[in-house]
């Protein structure tokens, strides 16, 4: 009857007193001014210093061997970790797309050299890397990539461009999906993952602003770049394989549910008083579906720990946890008077009102506006996950 | 946890109904037929009540999902409820069917009479009251909750159906001679009784979700329009993958929940209370959680089923009529959401999910 | 700017008038005990008595021109009663298919002698009609009909079947769209609108009982029905044009927003004393719905009126205006506890609860659940209609 | 209703606003930049102030939604709000760009001294007062509500933006020296103020829905995305179902909060309460019926146009970012509610739907 694997986890007892340690670092951080809490911290907060503290509390690359700068723990462990950090809205977005996707990536199709040369760096947090995947005219649809690949002796040459690369602007390094040669009959084929280094003068990056006016996105345009031999991925043509088998890892996580956690939390405190049933009743069910994604989230990466691809699942999960960040927001709007500068809200205890508290809420409420649509579109949208869904239960 | 234990009366509770409770059992439940053979297959197997070598708790809840599932048209999540409270409160279990009178219209009392224990009072939603041997109340003995079973020889029964034309009826007692009675154990509350209640609803529920997860699953690869099957439509296919991140949701909350029952039952008496509190905070999430998924999956489904879909003669009716009363049966989100939200403001939303 | 034609319409002052004839009619009515409000009232109220008293009123066949019993009055006026009837959730289902589709159809395309013989007693209240257009495999794909007509002399004889007939069991006449040739490249072609009477003894009708345990609906079987010329409308092989150019009356109706009313109605009773300001909300919300619904529905009253034909109007509507009817109940799932034998809900105040008012309210509650479901499939589903709506837009 | 010229009006209105403000000009308002050309071109057509010869209130209103479907970057909602609301105190217009503040922090007074009639409070949510010429104030008169207007020198102002990068500036009197003083006209109260203040939104929102529609529409039809148009996709075009039904229905309940506004101004004396509270009742009606087609919108719009939508460089985030602002300004959903409610338990829904 079950059509998809989503297995109970128990979290081991040591990721629970993992769970306290961080908390208490994340405690301490605070009280010290070393970041206020965000909504999409973990795109938004690029802070070199907060990820070299945690690269020296051993929390980037965690499951990595030991002798590529790793700490060998458990994927569960790594889950706690993550989720305390974007709980907290701390600022992990220099290190997250490293620590997340391209140390991975490396780690399982890169060469003994390059492990040696990129992982150490990136578990310290001082080394930052960017995604090359979409382009402006391959979104949703990465076989259409057409940045290209030309071969120059043992290497390459590369033109082209790529968009929406979060924080190339600050980031050494990209990996970057590009056409080395004809995409075959699947689509799949003639596509090659190579690592770039973002200072090479023949790349140029240009910011693409947001409507929240923050840059965070680039433009990176390849003007025939070289790209040596060691600096491919796997073999020339696998870029596809590369790519898709990381999507289980990019859209499970925690990251895809937790963007405006610290919004429901200020919403929860800015209520406290309120006796409304209904209000109570929203916040009730927010926190229930919060409770659910978080267990489906935790089942998928109990599959990753076991060797699994829980593809379908991962896009089950994106979907309902993108929605259920857009939710809160929208809870959220109908509680809170944008524009009243810190003067209250509809439910709003007078005696928050009075302190910081509400316009606190409010400056989140207003990220959180703001950075909403790209929550449902980013990492692949609604629309096509809900494609991979309707195929895993064989609609097609 | 005896995961392997449970899992084999899982597999087991899926064989037997899938040979006893056939849709047509179900409709002719519903016409007022009592499912006889049903009855006895579950109460052979040992599935009907708790038993200290037999049936756990934990076991018998993750036994109400196979129910819901196929629709089950007894009153075995009341029998069940009935033999957990009895044991609970240290009385035995009778032969028989049983059910539970736990939503009692005011405050019941027991009188202790020279001609013996007497209860009076008046309970709504018992279900099966009429077709039961006994029933057992939830009652108080001055301002003390107590359960007690009483035959049904005894009882005054009003009959009444809830929407999926399930026996919810009403019982009066005035004077009734009743059995031994027993307190309920240290930390339960009233409030105890009524989350247990519910979570036989929140069980019930996973399974019916599933069920008519595969039937639209089913009808979307079959039915043809415009040339195709209709599940090839990308209309469907949303509707469809929205019903399967529900079902996956309610069942991580359900089993979340029995996970939670389960830690409250191994738990040492002096952190009996936290671990109970706990369970009870799952409990309403889970019943809170509920509302959305059984909204969002009966409308999809009928929506993808089409007129069929609403007609008597389709058997879908069965899962989604249930599934529209249990969402109200002991408590609807709304009823729910204070407890729900008391735990948030005190311990802050990310601490009350993840335990503190 | 504007992509649709929805001017506001100011109802004339012989409207407003005529309203409050209704209003009094339906209160005397109701206090005499001749009908109690229900949930979906055009298609579960089937009161012959109750029809012949509108008919006696004049208000069935309004706008049909006098020599055939009809009343030559505005369509706005016809919408004004029309509104207060489903409003109150009196029984108007026995007469609604005549008088909104049937009758409109024969005057529209019959020939002289079929206004005569059929319009009078339509309009009189005591003849009722079914509709027949869907079948096994021709649902929301009404090209897909194919009930056989086959030429027999100056006439046809009929073979096939007609599903979701509703009421056909209580009426007297059936207009059926019917295969009479082949379908041709636009798959529009070969299709014929014939009445049949239904008590002919090759008429085999059989009931389709509905989740609520209600008869409403029928299979309706035609073994071989003699189908005389004189029961054709208009040309054989016009059916698809003459049921097409219906659906704007169809769909754009206030039956298509106001069959939960008196639940939502109860809802407001019974919630009177309740302060709770986010159920307040719910409910503002959904009269706000309501209030630019029936401007919408005007509209098109308005544009039918001036002869336009405002298709992809009547399909918006009814996309809304149908889901509009299902957040009644959903809000009302969540303040009222079925099941509570009249005890109580969230936010009813004690006063009420005591009373009947809150039974009733659960009653109509029970009925919008298990009316739910039919709201967004009858009359061409949701999905079918956004279709609509896109085309509309130039998107296909 | 003269709908000839209002026509007219409209027209014109688009002419000019497609020559003066196009989305450069929008974007550098954004950036601080004042749009004088806009301003000069609104003001030269009589579009900026009521006139007894020329532009009326619903005239304005109308007006309104054309300068919300090209997110007019200065304060024209404010203006003739403004001009209403001195008009109506039995004031004179001064020349140059008007603003209102019309949510007052406390309870601001005038007073009466020996050196002119003084001003002093807290008004936040003043649009653009760092760039008008003449704020016109809420205040109060002892209990009574009054209107006054104060220079700009004579006001201190605090920068601020709303969502939009919109200026919404807070402005503090002390005693500053205003000219004449007027009562609001009978039956006018200091709710009154605030709803034809939340009216503006609702028209200027209107107009902003129908441009991301067809902006919306527009992209659907030209982007490609696996070898064929986006708005071939079934996923994309029910979303853009769902926001023209949006569109329709605020325009409809602007429309009809226009027709009543009208209606209360043309009513004789004795039903003229009953007018007013009617128009008052579908403007809240039209607030909160905005809230939920802001969220439906502004989610499906992005949505369809994927990454690009919400670039600064893509010019929808002008619109959107207004909307979301709007929704807020004068009160949301949530604080209009108990104004709509009141109506429906007093009359019934049906009743108050219709007018009674």
């Amino acid at each position: 009857m079950s059509r998809f694997t989503f297995e109970s986890i128990r979290l081991p007892d040591t990721a629970e007193d993992l769970r306290q340690d961080v908390r208490r670092f994340l405690a301490d951080e605070q009280a010290k001014g070393g970041f206020v809490p965000v909504v999409d911290s973990w795109l938004s907060g690029f802070n070199p210093d907060f990820s070299e503290k945690l690269g020296r509390m051993g929390w980037i690359g965690m499951v990595w061997p030991e002798k590529y700068g790793g700490h060998a723990r458990s994927t569960l462990e790594r889950y706690v970790v993550m989720e305390e950090l974007l709980a907290a809205g701390a600022p992990v977005g220099a290190h997250w797309v490293a620590d997340r996707q391209m140390g991975p990536m490396i780690l399982r199709h890169g060469t003994e050299a390059q492990k040696e040369r990129f992982l150490p760096d990136m578990a310290k947090g001082v080394s930052y890397w960017a995604i090359g995947m979409s382009e402006p005219n391959a979104g949703s649809d990465l076989s259409a990539a057409q940045a290209k690949l030309t071969p120059d002796g043992a290497g390459w040459r590369l033109s082209g461009q790529k968009l929406w690369s979060s924080g190339a602007h600050r980031c050494q390094y990209m990996i970057a999906l590009c056409r080395s040669g004809p995409a075959g009959d699947d689509r799949h084929g003639g596509l090659t993952n190579v690592i770039i280094d973002l200072r090479d003068p023949a790349v140029t990056i240009r910011p693409i602003y947001l409507i929240s006016g923050e840059h965070h996105f680039n433009e990176v345009i390849f003007n025939d770049v070289y790209i040596s031999e060691d600096m491919v991925i796997g073999e020339p043509g696998d870029g596809w394989h590369q790519v898709t088998e990381e999507l289980a890892h990019e859209r499970s996580g925690p990251e895809r549910f937790l963007s405006t956690m610290p919004l429901f939390e200020a919403l929860v405190q800015v209520t406290q008083h309120s006796e409304d049933r209904y209000l109570q009743r929203e916040l009730a069910a927010l926190a229930s579906e919060l409770a659910a994604l978080r267990q489906l989230s935790l089942s998928i990466a109990g599959i990753l720990e076991q060797g699994g691809n829980p593809v379908v699942e991962a896009a089950l999960v994106k979907d309902a946890g993108t929605r259920f960040e857009r939710k809160v927001t929208e809870v959220a709007e109908r509680v809170l008077q944008l524009g009243t500068n810190g003067e209250g809200g509809v439910g709003v205890s007078d005696e928050i009102a009075a302190n910081s508290g509400i316009a606190a809420a409010e400056t989140l409420l207003a990220q959180a506006i703001l950075h909403g649509p790209g929550f449902t579109i980013r990492g692949g949208t609604n629309e096509i996950l809900r494609g991979i869904v309707a195929r895993g239960l064989g609609l097609r | 946890m005896s995961t392997t234990v449970r899992q084999m009366i899982v597999e087991t509770a899926h064989r037997v109904f899938r040979d006893a409770c056939d849709m047509e059992t179900v409709a002719q439940a519903a016409k007022g037929t009592w499912p006889k053979t049903l009855w006895q297959a579950l109460a052979g197997n040992g599935f009907t009540t708790l038993d200290d070598d037999g049936l756990t708790w934990e076991d018998a809840l993750a036994l109400l999902q196979v129910a819901g599932y196929y629709a089950v048209p007894v009153p075995l999540a009341e029998s069940i409820l009935a033999s957990r409270l009895l044991t609970a409160a240290g009385l035995s279990i009778p032969e028989g069917v049983l059910t539970v009178g736990v939503t009692p219209a005011s405050k019941p009392q027991v009188e202790h009479t020279a001609s013996g224990t007497r209860l009076s009072g008046r309970w709504t939603q018992v279900a099966w009251a009429r077709q039961a041997d006994h029933v057992v109340f939830l009652a108080f003995d001055g301002d003390q909750p107590v359960i007690t079973c009483v035959d049904q020889s005894s009882i005054q029964v009003t009959s009444g159906t809830n929407l999926a034309g399930e026996p919810r009826d009403t019982v009066v007692l005035e004077g009734a001679l009743t059995g031994d009675v027993g307190g309920l154990p240290s930390p339960w509350s009233q409030d105890s009784v009524r989350s247990f209640a519910a979570l036989t609803r929140v069980m019930l529920s996973a399974g019916a979700l599933e069920r008519i997860l595969d039937m639209t699953l089913q009808y979307a690869g079959e039915r043809k329009q415009f040339g195709r099957p209709i599940g090839k439509f990308q209309a469907v296919q949303a509707q469809i993958a929205e019903m399967a991140i529900e079902v996956a949701a309610v069942r991580a909350i359900a089993n979340l929940a029995l996970a939670a029952t389960e830690a409250s039952n191994d738990t040492a008496s002096s952190t009996e209370g936290a671990a109970l509190g706990r369970a009870e905070w799952t409990i309403a999430l889970g019943k809170v959680r509920l509302a959305q998924a059984i909204h969002v999956s009966t409308t999809h489904a009928h929506q993808v089923h089409g007129a069929m879909g609403f007609t008597e003669e389709y058997p879908m009716h069965h899962l989604t009529r249930r599934l529209w009363a249990w969402r109200q049966e002991f408590g609807n989100d709304t009823a729910w959401a204070p407890s729900v939200v008391t735990e948030l403001r005190e311990h802050g939303v990310w601490r009350a999910v993840t335990g503190v």
